[in-house]
């Protein structure tokens, strides 16, 4: 009898394990799903999981994508040396593709179902919206890393909104007016020039006021639409304007063509533009000793120390981009990892804002100064910019207005 | 149940439009019948129903029909054939209908042998039948024509309308039916139906009122689950037949079946799907074609279907043989093939509710029936006359019975076979209620009804397992030049269980060896030939065709098979047209039965054409002709 | 005068590319919604055989041009061809999806970064001066040419050519032309083919001047009111709605509204198709057609 | 008139044949399935209950699409439009006057049909593509008006909307969601079952048949037109003002023309003239996105290929529309009809007895 039944347990025990593994391979493809439908409730939390909702593709990525890359390379980085607080980072990237709906949905998610302590978004500012609404209703703060930083991030800040994007409508457009006016010597007329997107034109009404505070005279506000054929009818407004500074803050697209179709025009005034990830790049291109732009993080051609870091880091990681475009991205993941070495395991939203509320963070000289966050200012408390040219002389991009402080007090 | 002796009195007593007039005092709220009308089912409650007969019966008063006198009804089954037909005994008339299929001529004959005095007319194609001889029929004073929708340009002046003729009565309600149905004579005739014989002119028989009622009684109590439960039932047999008329009139009278009248003959499997009936009382040729288009159907279906179907049958088959032997059945693993299979199957026919499905009229190959039966339906048969006055003489009944037999008698009523020399096994019956007797006809009153009570049926029977099985009619048997003595019925039966046959005639008599003539079932067999490309222009040229012709040649070896050497057909010939019994001088009665001898004279070439017949000539030479030939 | 010539240069732009529309839809009643992506891919087209023949521009202009052609006549093949018979939003629709299927795979081949094919040609865009305070651009003025040019040999093939009166035929009474040995199919992959060819050196000439990346797509669909206010199935009035059209936006722009610019041609369009729905060329009778 | 799908049932009242179910089968069915529908909530995933909202809420605008297209036969570009009307009067009435739901939903619901009225006028001079561009000319015009108000005032990124509610119950976790959109979704394809049923949606269809016809049948065309139009923008608006409060918030963003060809691709993938195919493909679109990456997820090509998810989907998308136009012109509803026809025929391939006598 019990010979029957130690032989009869012995086959039971065969059988169950014949069956195991030839479900297996149906079982790695099923739990995905499954777990995707119902939510399965989140393994153990051993590690600090990040949410971003980003453009990874799509027609808008190329400004966003580098920075996330970039960013998790940097993470990856944190990892390798043993994680933050001796627990590592998991990033969990969903792509938006730009669209908003696609955002929200994410959020959703990434709140609902990965249970992340902290949102980023680096994406269109059309994704803001329904991202800020999820975190808003969660709980959970929600780090704009790479897109251009809301309202809201400004003093008085909401609790929890942070950004640490390089550009800012406001203060870029006054940096912007203050260089013009520095570098001019002499009366501007000045014109602007910008996409018919909301975001744009609100910046750039707020430099029009400012440069009128400045003395400017302004002698035309010209906005393309996004998808325009020919830029030329545009310019040729601006050109009749006869401006003798043209000021744009865009996307990269809008900036050069407008400038390239005053150009073509005929027209020999200066143009001042916003470094955009791929500034450096163009300017190469373009090699025009009157085109100029205006950022906040270093270039490559400054040749700083922490530079060869991230090109070790690209390397490592296999990025495809050109190291320039990586700045930003690496940015964020210094402010990330700083806000997390802040928030004691086990980590919760809250923790995360609270300590991203009261936060310095060394920037390695990739931007003028530190970051920094207080508990009414979610943006930065002082904003530095450089300008750059390309100089026919010597054939090569120049600095030509080193770390100029702006204070974001306000 | 009370006793049938009982009832029998009772009813004996009675006729149909007092019974009606009853129910409408009893339930006056319940549905009598459903009958269809521009798509919808009309319900007539008991009420309603009475009422319109009344008006029915007015109307034809008003238009001087006196009792005794004769009405004749032409037309399919449908609300008003009944209306007047009752209407017409509640004035003491006697009505009788003429087939819907039935020639000119044969509507002239019937028209002057039974002298009616108003013909109605269902729809205008009856009213053409009878306009040439409106004048010539001495007796004749009205036709009214039930469904005037194509009578515009129609100007006669003995024309009327059924709608006319029911406004003309106005205010007749359930009591003045009553009060008519109370001054009529119970023994006296309520209507004739005349019989389809297989040669001569057909004989009308008069069946008295109470004498159908207490006859048609037998099957309600022979079927008890009629009076048990309310059901619904189609009503689509012609009701000049008496069947048809049980089925849609004395029975709904006599038990709780609802009958359902479709809008037209031609849409009665609409009809039947429909209404889903749950008692369903038939002839063998529906039941043939409906199984056959199921055959078809399965046949051109998809490969997965095919063999789900397959299947369910191996497990049915199993399933039939075992009820029939009494084992137990493969109870679980056939539900599962019913409820996977056949249920679906026979939705599509509006048959799976079926409890019963009873043949009559004709014998039905067991083939036929055990196929009905694997599929679910408790599929049976029944054996009656015309002379029976709407009782049937056996029928099977239960569960499932093994098909091969027409069963045993209801309570009340006694056969037995002959033991005569000349007419050995004939079926003999006795009952107190059979017809009263052939119309202008006493010598074949006499024959058929004889003296000692016992009425001949014609009909050739023996007893097996304590059922009744019929061998064939009396003077059908085929005596081959081989002294062999063979039921040629038996035989037909076999090669009509294929689905591609609808008729088969089988031909030996005083010849060597059989052979048959066979009608193709055009539906199927037009089916059959799409399914594989074959082109064909008509039927004749469906007929003629080569591989049509190896279709048939299978499917009369499949019959051979199951036959001794002598009973085999030898070969057999298609027959070019279709047959048509509205035609004149066709080989088949409006019932389509075949007339054997007027089919071998008509096809007198394809017969010749089977059987060779130097051997004989050389024979008969030899012998000199002294015999003479018959 | 500045004006006028932007006036010509837009107008050059968007007679280009509505040529597409109005050669297949006058052939075979589609309209192309996909012309956007086909003029897209002509501009990547040239960006690959540029690098692929560098240093012989003219080589990749030819191999650019000819692999428009095959594009074309291959989009007829594979899909329009079993969309006949269908309805008029089936195959309006399928070009919808063939423009999106194209747009993703474009992006998959070519990413999303912004391409200057004119300079992997190894050429510069001058600026050229016209009068005395005008301006105009190689490309700008390329565009003029190859405008005037397209439209002179389309019309010497329509009228002269056997093909091009057999295209008309099958355009006016596809049946008619059918019986009479036309074959259809060869027609409409010839009208598939020269439309995208027209597109394809749009998107290259347009490519040339502002730089390629994927939010081209959007101007092949500007161009569409053009081809409508000037009649779907008319060359002369494609020419005119252009102009029509441009002369309303580059006005607007300068003397009225940059950000009307977007919204004006379909004001344009609506007012036309209310007032006159066939355009101002196109033929009255086609409005039941479709 | 139609045919029921099983034996056993006639009709003693012409009123039976406009009922929604005919059969024991199909009431038992659906029962079923609105059970699933209700208890789906409390087993999914915060992800699946953003799907299902998803899929609830575009089917309010694809069976609009459907009503329009379908049915009345006419083709409109211009949804993306007219959900943005209806989003767009919502955030407008809420920031302008913190108007709550009750006032913005029928206020949405009249812009949309003032929308509707003007969309549909082209239709009585116009057929065919030449009103599907004017409705396309509307959408850049109502775009353009949303675009103008966002920067006017100042919200750049968007108009945010709290969510609604009635005195303290507020409607923002995703299962109470689930089932206000599930019970919008289910009032409107009765709403459309039934106006199909009645004499406005035989005029459509009439329409749609040939016009010609239904006028010399006595129909007003032009009012069939105008109330097709009008019908389909109310609901398109009602949807458009429940997006504003799902999603939290109104940009032009987010009604881009290929939202609309997204719904076009809705009522194609169904299959045109059917309720049921409205949904269906509304499920398939809006699902598809997810179901390619979780297939790029099961092959272990997420990485592989992380950087152009959004071109794979994007292809993938046109090329199953691509295949369903020329594969499957019926769309989903007929692979379904013919399903369900493979079930009701069962075991046959036709009806059995079409020549029985």
């Amino acid at each position: 009898m019990i010979k029957r039944k130690t032989k009869w347990a012995l086959a039971m025990r065969r059988l169950t394990k014949l069956t195991l593994t030839k479900t297996k391979t149906k079982l790695t493809l099923a739990v995905p799903i499954a777990a995707a439908l119902c939510g399965a409730p989140a393994l153990a939390q051993d590690a600090y999981v990040v949410g971003v909702s980003a453009a990874m593709t799509g027609p808008v990525a190329g400004g966003y994508a580098p920075i996330v890359e970039s960013m998790k390379a940097y993470i990856d980085l944190v990892n390798e040396r043993g994680g933050i607080n001796g627990k590592p980072v998991r990033i969990i990237v969903q792509d938006n593709g730009a669209q908003p709906s696609k955002a929200a949905t994410d959020a959703k998610k990434l709140i609902g179902q990965d249970k992340v302590i902290v949102l980023i978004n680096t994406s269109l500012s059309s994704t803001y919206a329904p991202m800020v609404a999820e975190s808003k209703r969660a709980g959970v703060p929600l780090f704009f890393a790479g897109g251009v930083c809301p309202p809201a991030t400004y003093p008085p800040a909401d609790a929890l909104q942070f950004c640490s994007t390089a550009y800012s409508a406001n203060l870029d457009s006054e940096a912007a007016l203050s260089f013009i006016k520095s570098t001019a010597g002499g009366p501007v007329r000045i014109g602007f020039a910008g996409m018919a997107i909301p975001l744009v034109r609100t910046g750039i009404e707020h430099a029009e006021k400012f440069a009128g505070s400045l003395g400017m005279k302004t002698v035309g506000t010209q906005y393309t639409p996004p998808p325009t054929p020919d830029y030329t009818p545009f310019a040729t407004k601006i050109k009749d304007a006869d401006p003798n500074w043209v000021f744009s803050w865009s996307p990269w697209v809008s900036q050069v063509r407008t400038f390239e179709a005053l150009r073509r025009l005929g027209w020999d005034g200066s143009y001042l533009s916003w470094a955009h990830l791929n500034a450096e790049e163009e300017l190469a291109r373009i090699k025009d000793g009157k085109f100029y732009v205006i950022g906040t993080n270093a270039f490559l051609e400054d040749n700083l120390p922490v530079h060869a870091e991230i090109r070790a880091m690209a390397h490592r990681a296999g990025l495809k981009y050109p190291t320039s475009y990586l700045t930003e991205g690496y940015v964020a993941g210094l402010v990330l990892e700083a806000a997390l070495k802040k928030t004691s395991w086990p980590p919760t939203p809250k923790k995360v804002a609270a300590a991203m509320s009261n936060l310095k963070v060394d920037l390695k000289g990739l931007r003028g100064g530190p970051l920094e966050w207080t508990k009414t200012n979610h943006f930065r408390t002082a904003q530095y910019y450089r300008v750059w040219h390309w100089d026919p002389a010597k054939s090569a991009i120049v600095r030509v207005q080193d770390w100029k402080v702006i204070g974001a007090k306000r | 149940m009370r006793e049938a002796a009982e009832w029998y009195a009772e009813l004996r007593g009675k006729n149909a439009p007092l019974l009606l007039a009853e129910r409408a005092r009893h339930e006056p709220d319940s549905v009598a019948y459903r009958a269809k009308h521009l798509g919808l089912y009309r319900e007539r409650t008991w009420r309603e129903y009475a009422e319109l007969v009344a008006h029915s019966a007015r109307g034809l008063a008003e238009l001087g029909l006196e009792r005794g006198e004769r009405i004749a009804i032409m037309g399919d089954a449908c609300e008003e054939w009944i209306l007047c037909d009752l209407g017409a005994q509640a004035v003491g008339a006697i009505t009788y209908g003429i087939y819907p299929t039935a020639s000119a001529a044969e509507v002239e004959y019937q028209m002057r042998d039974g002298g009616a005095a108003i013909f109605v007319a269902e729809n205008q194609e009856y009213v053409d039948k009878i306009l040439p001889y409106a004048d010539e029929l001495p007796a004749l004073r009205w036709i009214v024509v039930i469904d005037d929708s194509a009578m515009f340009a129609y100007d006669h002046p003995k024309l009327r309308t059924f709608a006319q003729l029911l406004e003309s009565a106005g205010g007749a309600g359930v009591a003045d039916l009553e009060q008519l149905g109370r001054s009529i004579d119970p023994a006296s005739g309520a209507f004739i139906v005349y019989t389809s014989g297989t040669s001569g002119h057909p004989k009308g028989a008069l069946i008295p009122h109470g004498t159908h009622l207490a006859a048609a009684a037998n099957m309600v109590l022979h079927y008890e689950t009629l009076a048990e439960r309310a059901h619904r039932t189609v009503a689509y047999l012609p009701l000049c037949h008496i069947f048809g008329r049980d089925i849609a009139v004395t029975l709904p009278l006599l038990s709780k079946m609802v009958p359902h009248f479709g809008e037209s003959l031609e849409d009665l499997p609409q009809t039947l799907f429909e209404t889903a009936p749950t008692v369903l009382f038939t002839v063998p040729r529906y039941l043939q074609k409906f199984a056959s288009q199921v055959l078809v159907g399965i046949a051109g279906t998809s490969p997965l279907k095919h063999a789900a179907y397959e299947l369910a049958m191996r497990i049915g088959r199993r399933h039939v043989r075992a009820l029939w032997e009494g084992r137990s059945a493969l109870a679980p693993l056939y539900a599962l093939a019913r409820y996977t299979v056949f249920r679906p199957l026979l939705n599509k026919l509006g048959l799976d509710e079926l409890e019963l499905l009873v043949a009559g009229g004709a014998p039905l190959p067991p083939d036929t029936t055990a196929l009905w039966q694997i599929w679910g339906v408790n599929a049976m048969e029944l054996y009656g006359q015309t002379e029976t006055a709407g009782a049937i003489i056996t029928g099977q009944r239960g569960w499932f019975p093994r098909p091969g037999n027409v069963g045993t008698t209801p309570p009340g009523w006694e056969i037995r076979l002959s033991e005569d020399e000349a007419n050995r096994g004939e079926i003999l019956v006795r009952s107190a209620d059979l017809f009263d007797g052939y119309w202008g006809n006493p010598e074949a009153t006499r024959e058929t009804k004889g003296e000692d009570g016992w009425m001949r049926t014609g009909d050739i029977g023996a007893w097996v397992d304590g059922g009744l099985r019929l061998v064939d009619r009396a003077r059908d048997f085929i005596v081959t030049s081989g002294g062999k003595s063979l039921s040629p019925s038996y035989i037909e039966n076999l090669l009509r269980a294929s689905p591609y046959v609808a008729e088969a005639m089988v031909i030996g008599h005083g010849m060597k060896y059989l052979t048959a003539l066979i009608e193709i079932d055009f539906d199927a067999v037009s089916d059959w030939a799409r399914s594989r490309n074959v082109s064909y222009t008509s039927f004749t040229n469906l007929a003629q065709n080569p591989e049509v012709r190896a279709l048939l040649d299978k499917e009369v070896a499949r019959a051979n098979a199951e036959l001794a050497r002598v009973e085999q057909i030898k070969t057999f010939r298609i027959l070019p047209k279709a047959l048509d019994p509205e035609e004149e001088g066709e080989p088949v009665t409006p019932t389509r039965k075949v007339k054997r001898a007027l089919m071998i004279e008509r096809f007198r070439e394809l017969v010749d054409a089977m059987y060779d017949h130097r051997e004989e000539q050389l024979l008969a030479a030899g012998a000199g002709d002294v015999i003479g030939r018959e | 005068m500045q004006l006028a010539v932007n006036i010509a240069v837009l107008a050059s732009i968007y007679a280009l590319i509505s040529c597409g529309y109005v050669l297949i839809y006058r052939v075979s009643r589609v309209l192309s919604l996909a012309h956007g992506e086909l003029m897209m891919l002509g501009a990547y087209g040239l960006y690959a055989t540029a690098s692929l023949f560098s240093g012989q521009p003219l080589v990749a202009v030819a191999a650019a041009l000819a692999l428009s052609l095959l594009v074309g006549v291959l989009v007829y093949v594979a899909l329009m061809w079993r969309m006949t018979g269908e309805s008029v939003l089936a195959a309006v629709l399928a070009t919808i999806a063939l423009g999106i299927l194209l747009r993703g795979a474009m992006i998959l081949m070519f990413g999303t970064q912004t391409r200057h094919p004119l300079e992997e040609l190894g050429w510069t865009n001058a600026s050229i001066e016209v009068g005395d305070d005008a301006r105009i651009s190689g490309v700008g003025l390329a565009l003029v040419l190859a405008t005037t040019v397209c439209y002179g040999l389309l019309f010497a093939f329509l009228r002269m050519t056997r093909w091009g009166i057999r295209m008309r035929a099958a355009g006016q009474n596809p049946l008619l032309a059918a019986q009479r040995g036309i074959g259809l199919h060869v027609i409409y992959a010839l009208a598939w083919g020269l439309a995208t060819l027209t597109g394809g050196l749009a998107g290259m000439l347009i490519a040339s001047d502002a730089g390629l990346e994927s939010t081209m797509v959007v101007i092949g669909l500007k161009a569409f009111p053009a081809a409508l206010v000037g009649g779907l199935d008319s060359l002369a009035g494609a020419l005119l709605g252009s102009l029509v059209i441009a002369t309303a936006e580059v006005l607007m722009v300068y003397y009225v509204d940059p950000l009307l610019s977007d919204v004006v041609p379909f004001f344009i369009l609506l007012a036309m198709l209310v007032v006159r729905p066939w355009g101002f060329f196109g033929s009255r009778e086609e409005l039941d057609r479709v | 008139m139609s045919v029921p799908r099983a034996s056993g049932y006639f009709r003693t009242r012409y009123e039976r044949d406009f009922a929604l179910l005919d059969t024991r089968t199909r009431k038992a069915s659906l029962a079923a399935f609105a059970v699933m529908l209700v208890v789906y909530p409390f087993f999914a995933g915060p992800l699946a209950m953003d799907l299902a909202n998803q899929v609830l809420l575009g089917a309010i605008g694809a069976i609009a699409l459907m009503l329009l297209t379908g049915y009345a036969g006419q083709i409109s570009l211009g949804h993306a439009g007219l959900l943005a009307a209806g989003a767009f009067a919502t955030g407008i009435l809420y920031k302008e006057l913190g108007a709550p739901f009750w006032v913005t939903l029928p206020a949405s619901a009249m812009v949309g049909a003032a929308l509707g009225l003007i969309f549909g006028l082209p239709s009585l001079r116009l057929r065919g593509l030449y009103l599907a561009v004017s409705t396309l000319a509307l959408h850049f015009i109502v775009i353009y008006l949303g675009s103008e108000y966002e920067t006017k005032r100042g919200f750049s990124t968007g108009i945010l909307i709290d969510p609604p509610g009635i005195g303290e119950w507020t409607v923002y976790d995703p299962r109470a969601w689930y089932f206000v959109l599930l019970i919008a979704a289910a009032a409107t394809v009765l709403f459309s079952l039934n106006l199909l049923r009645s004499k406005t949606g035989r005029a459509w269809r009439a329409i749609h048949g040939r016009e010609a016809v239904a006028g010399a049948l006595g129909i007003s065309v032009h009012r069939a037109k105008l109330t097709a139009f009008v019908v389909s923008s109310v609901l398109t608006s009602v949807a458009g003002c429940l997006f504003a409060y799902f999603r939290g918030f109104v940009s032009v963003e987010a009604f881009s023309l290929f939202l609309t060809i997204q719904y076009v691709a809705m009522v194609i993938i169904g299959g045109m003239g059917s309720i049921l195919g409205a949904i269906l493909g509304t499920v398939f679109v809006t699902l598809f996105p997810y179901f390619i990456e979780w297939l790029m997820d099961a092959f272990g090509l997420t990485d592989a290929l992380s950087s152009v998810v959004f071109a794979v989907n994007y292809s993938a998308f046109g090329l199953a529309m691509v295949l369903f136009l020329v594969f499957e012109p019926q769309g989903l509803v007929g692979i379904w009809r013919r399903m369900q026809a493979w079930l009701l025929l069962w075991p046959f391939k036709q009806k059995p007895l079409a020549g029985a006598k």
